[in-house]
């Protein structure tokens, strides 16, 4: 028998996420914007929550027992999330406030010891503007050469002329899955690709470690970022994962205490990896959350949350080109299997904004902007999009009412007609 | 919890299904001033033909939001045929009327902005006060006022 | 009759912080380390909570319901926070994850583009490494010079020379209140010198503000920096409030989304303040809770809290000297009207880790480190010192309690005599 | 939670107040090396006399915590008349004993530690083992040891 996971059981789920419970406009509240930022189960909230009240402190260096214990926390948190994508040891781990500020790192760190004039950095018109700002930065800066991956009619990476494009690329970003279009994109040729041609490679999973299992070494990449809070985690935490010897060999970003060995009114000594990477108090409790986040997605199985939400987006390109026909334009892959569940649209020519907003009457929650993705739009031709997005907690019924809303929508701003 | 209906009053459901005064001036004479809210990549362009300190004609073109294109199109309506120190003074008193929430993070008191609303007839244009309730739309309302404010700039030093 | 204001009710505020009835080693909680981070109260962690599990939603450009309201609320919670320490508008207060990054944002930001080299950062011998190591990196990296002003025999900073020192300095930054020796430093008048000689001055008020009324305007300064977790609130958030027309001059730090207003695949253009420093997710729930800490802190009213501890420190300076006479030797100002409520000391010879981890078997939490302040130990001549830091929630009765363990480490180590 | 008899026994406190082995050797014929822990700030001098493939003499100065000083007193009473060869298995035996901690950030496994420690006989310096029960504190009796670990390369090459 093949080993085909079980479905998540999302009823239960739901009760585990109290924000759930509320009511929106008299109504339930379909939160259908993950891609954003999840929500938080109950477990996460408690472990923080029991931190606070019964163990907090300062962490490292601490001789008594609530910071020894405190640190303990924050480093097996540390140690789980590591196992959670594969690294191989938790020391090449660092911890900041979101993913933004760890591609800065890397821009800033790597970026300014290694990338010189003329050098070229490989990027894809999907990127969100994390991945993007940083090199722009580098470019005003000291003049390396931005270059940019498109993508063909399926919304998929066009890789026909990879090996020309990377010639002279130092680093190639990508993001492991857009946070527009939900295109699952091929890192391992890609970084294969890279590493033949001596490019480094730079994944921004803020969009792909929450939803698929994960393993960097597999991926085969050399810089891995992801943030916290659409992990079902804490606001306030950022994560980086590099090859040691990478992180060995860069010089450190922001300087302060954690990160030293010692220093004199003449210089200083950084410290081993990976408080080298972490001035000052880390985010203790939202570290600590994270973990158990981690321990939350473990339980359901990465594996079933993959195949919740592959089926569930299937549910729902059907659902709404079966409803709405030419009405809706879906912007992303065609195939469930080539797609996470992030799924742009555009409706009957109504403004995005103006359907967020008749959608939130309805207590339907997506986003309607251009999702820090503006080269994308200009590439899409337009300004914004609409954007409903899912995770665990959402199931068939939330895709049907964004559905019926949207036939509510149309015929408050364009009158009664469905098509 | 404000709801759709402070948002879209009928008076603004009807100009942005049926815009005043959409299309273009030859310009010159006229003045065309963009607008850009890059929030949400609304666009708008303002054609405006002024002499003899009043805005004889006022002609809309763009894109965006049904906040966005009403508030144009209320404003096209409430500035034609008024003065340059009318069509200011409006400007001022609708922006007064939006920047609750912007004037607070300047942190300038509100006590100017209610003065002028109580001098200034805002007339129509008052069916978009239930904007301020929905902080985001903000930047879509006084799009179009911005972009006039440059045009008759832009008219003054010409 | 003069205004004195009332001391604290210091046994219903320990009722507040849920950690203080937790037992150590089967003992009640005795915490005086408050300096290397505070305990939350209750009203904070409830505050967060009741974020994440009713209308938490990504901050910004969200049309619906729950994202104006977690908008509203951050920003709320920034404009109060702003008004805690008499910044003139909300939209100078920017926040980040801690003070130390706070301090790398000047450096790069603003350092970068003012400090060539030759150019003087003037700064004291009793700064914490966050505002140290920013500066040694510029050093590094453009050959600016470190100049450093020392303190004297009462631990007060030496200000005779200060003119002379003044001479090509560019900046001065300095600790308002030492986080090792818990002096005091006259800030409005080494600002008000500064600028007579056309310096600009960035304060590190990590421990100023969470222990006494602020305001920066009234101080006089430039830049002016603190930390969340010491005041408080949540780890994950720290705070730089700035004059506008420096930041606006400033180029941005971080790159990603939120920080602009528009970017394209050759450039972008960063947003208006504050936002334009705040790439990526801010800490949300973590600002929010900040403003709930500050909340607390001004229902208690600050000059009562600066006068409890100055009563509290006085208390203590006395009890430890009388009870152990020579045995203890305290590195900072004698008078409690010049100093905060941070005491260093040494203890009958007996190493700060070891007194550390004698005192945790009696539940008390001291710091027994170089405090991220090597200059200033190298300074005073120890590799570590012992501290003890109090808050809102200590009383005369947690100062007894580390008298007598202190008499116990003695007899411990060195056998049965106390002295 | 561990308490203070875990960390100080008495064997302990006994090397601390009467520290074996202590002072200097003219160095050469002898290995000088420091060792610093820049945590706390202590710091550890050890003399090492080594000749024909054995330690003949050890001796120690410096400054530091109960625990850096006694792990470095009975260090020095460990390795002193024994083969440099044991002396290395001797490190391992001990730094095995202490790491799980560091190893486990490195994310090795500890089997090779666990099986060191059953081959090695560690005598009096098995009452270092509750340090490990206080991660902070590892470093501090790690010291000496690493500090000797310098000192018989320095001889090897020497
Ligand atoms: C004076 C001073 N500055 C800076 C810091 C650094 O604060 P954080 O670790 O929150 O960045 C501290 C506390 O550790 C401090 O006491
Ligand atoms: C693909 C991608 N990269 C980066 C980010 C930025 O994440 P954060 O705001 O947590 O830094 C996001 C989410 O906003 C994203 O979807």
């Amino acid at each position: 028998m093949a080993m085909t996971p079980a479905t998540l059981d999302v009823a239960a789920i739901k009760k585990d996420f109290p924000i759930l419970d509320v009511e929106v406009h008299g109504g339930r509240l379909v939160y259908l914007d993950s891609a954003s930022s999840s929500q938080k189960p109950q477990h996460v909230l408690d472990v923080m929550n029991e931190v606070y009240e019964t163990t907090y402190a300062n962490v490292h260096r601490g001789v008594y027992a609530i910071a020894e214990e405190a640190t303990a926390r924050m480093e097996a948190a540390r140690a789980k999330v590591a196992r959670f994508i594969g690294a191989p040891a938790p020391r090449e781990l660092i911890f900041g406030k979101n993913v933004t500020e760890m591609i800065n790192l890397v821009a800033h760190s790597w970026g300014r010891r290694n990338l010189h004039e003329g050098d070229v950095v490989l990027l894809t018109m999907m990127e969100h503007h994390a991945n993007i700002v940083p090199w722009l930065m580098l470019r005003e800066e000291r003049g390396i050469e931005l270059r940019w991956l498109d993508f063909d009619d399926d919304y998929q990476l066009d890789l026909s002329d990879l090996e020309q494009k990377l010639d002279g690329v130092k680093l190639v970003g990508l993001s492991a899955m857009s946070n527009v279009l939900g295109t699952l994109n091929p890192v391992r040729q890609i970084a294969d690709a890279a590493h033949a041609s001596g490019a480094l490679v730079l994944v921004d999973a803020a969009q792909y470690v929450p939803h698929n299992a994960t393993n960097v070494m597999e991926l085969g990449v050399d810089f891995f970022g992801f943030t916290g809070h659409k992990l079902l985690g804490p606001t306030g935490v950022g994560c980086l994962w590099a090859r040691a010897e990478l992180l060995e060999a860069m010089p450190p970003f922001l300087g302060g205490g954690e990160m030293i060995t010692d220093v004199r009114i003449d210089g200083f000594e950084p410290t081993e990896l990976p408080w080298k990477f972490e001035a000052g108090t880390p985010p203790i409790a939202e570290i600590i959350g994270l973990g158990a986040a981690v321990d939350y997605l473990e339980h359901l199985g990465m594996d079933r949350v993959r195949e919740h939400e592959r089926e569930l987006t299937a549910y729902a390109l059907r659902t709404l080109t079966e409803r709405h026909g030419d009405g809706i334009v879906i912007q992303g892959p065609k195939d469930p299997g080539d797609r996470g569940g992030v799924i742009s649209f555009s409706y009957r020519g109504i403004h995005p904004h103006d359907v967020s907003q008749v959608l939130d009457e309805r207590g339907i929650c997506v986003r309607a902007s251009h999702h820090c993705a503006k080269p994308l739009m200009r590439r899409l031709g337009v300004g914004a999009t609409c954007r409903a997005s899912i995770y665990v907690y959402n199931d068939a019924a939330d895709i049907d009412a964004l559905s019926d809303a949207l036939a509510y929508t149309g015929e408050f701003f364009l009158g009664n007609t469905e098509r | 919890m404000p709801g759709l209906e402070d948002l879209y009053r009928e008076i603004i459901l009807d100009h942005y299904r049926n815009p005043r005064n959409r299309g273009e001036l030859a310009a010159p004479p006229a003045q065309r001033v963009e607008g850009y809210n890059p929030l949400c990549g609304d666009e708008i362009v303002v054609y405006l033909l002024v002499s003899d300190g009043e805005v004889n004609d006022v002609k809309i073109t763009g894109q965006g939001c049904s906040i966005s294109q009403s508030s144009a199109s209320m404003m096209s309506a409430a500035v034609k045929g008024k003065t340059v120190d009318e069509a200011r003074a409006l400007i001022r008193a609708f922006k007064g009327m939006m920047s609750i929430h912007e004037s607070r993070l300047e942190g300038e008191g509100d006590d100017a902005a209610d003065q002028l609303l109580e001098e200034v007839k805002l007339g129509d244009l008052e069916a978009l006060q239930g904007v301020v309730k929905f902080p985001v739309r903000i930047k879509c309302a006084t799009l179009s006022w911005n972009t006039l404010a440059q045009g008759l700039d832009q008219a003054a030093s010409a």
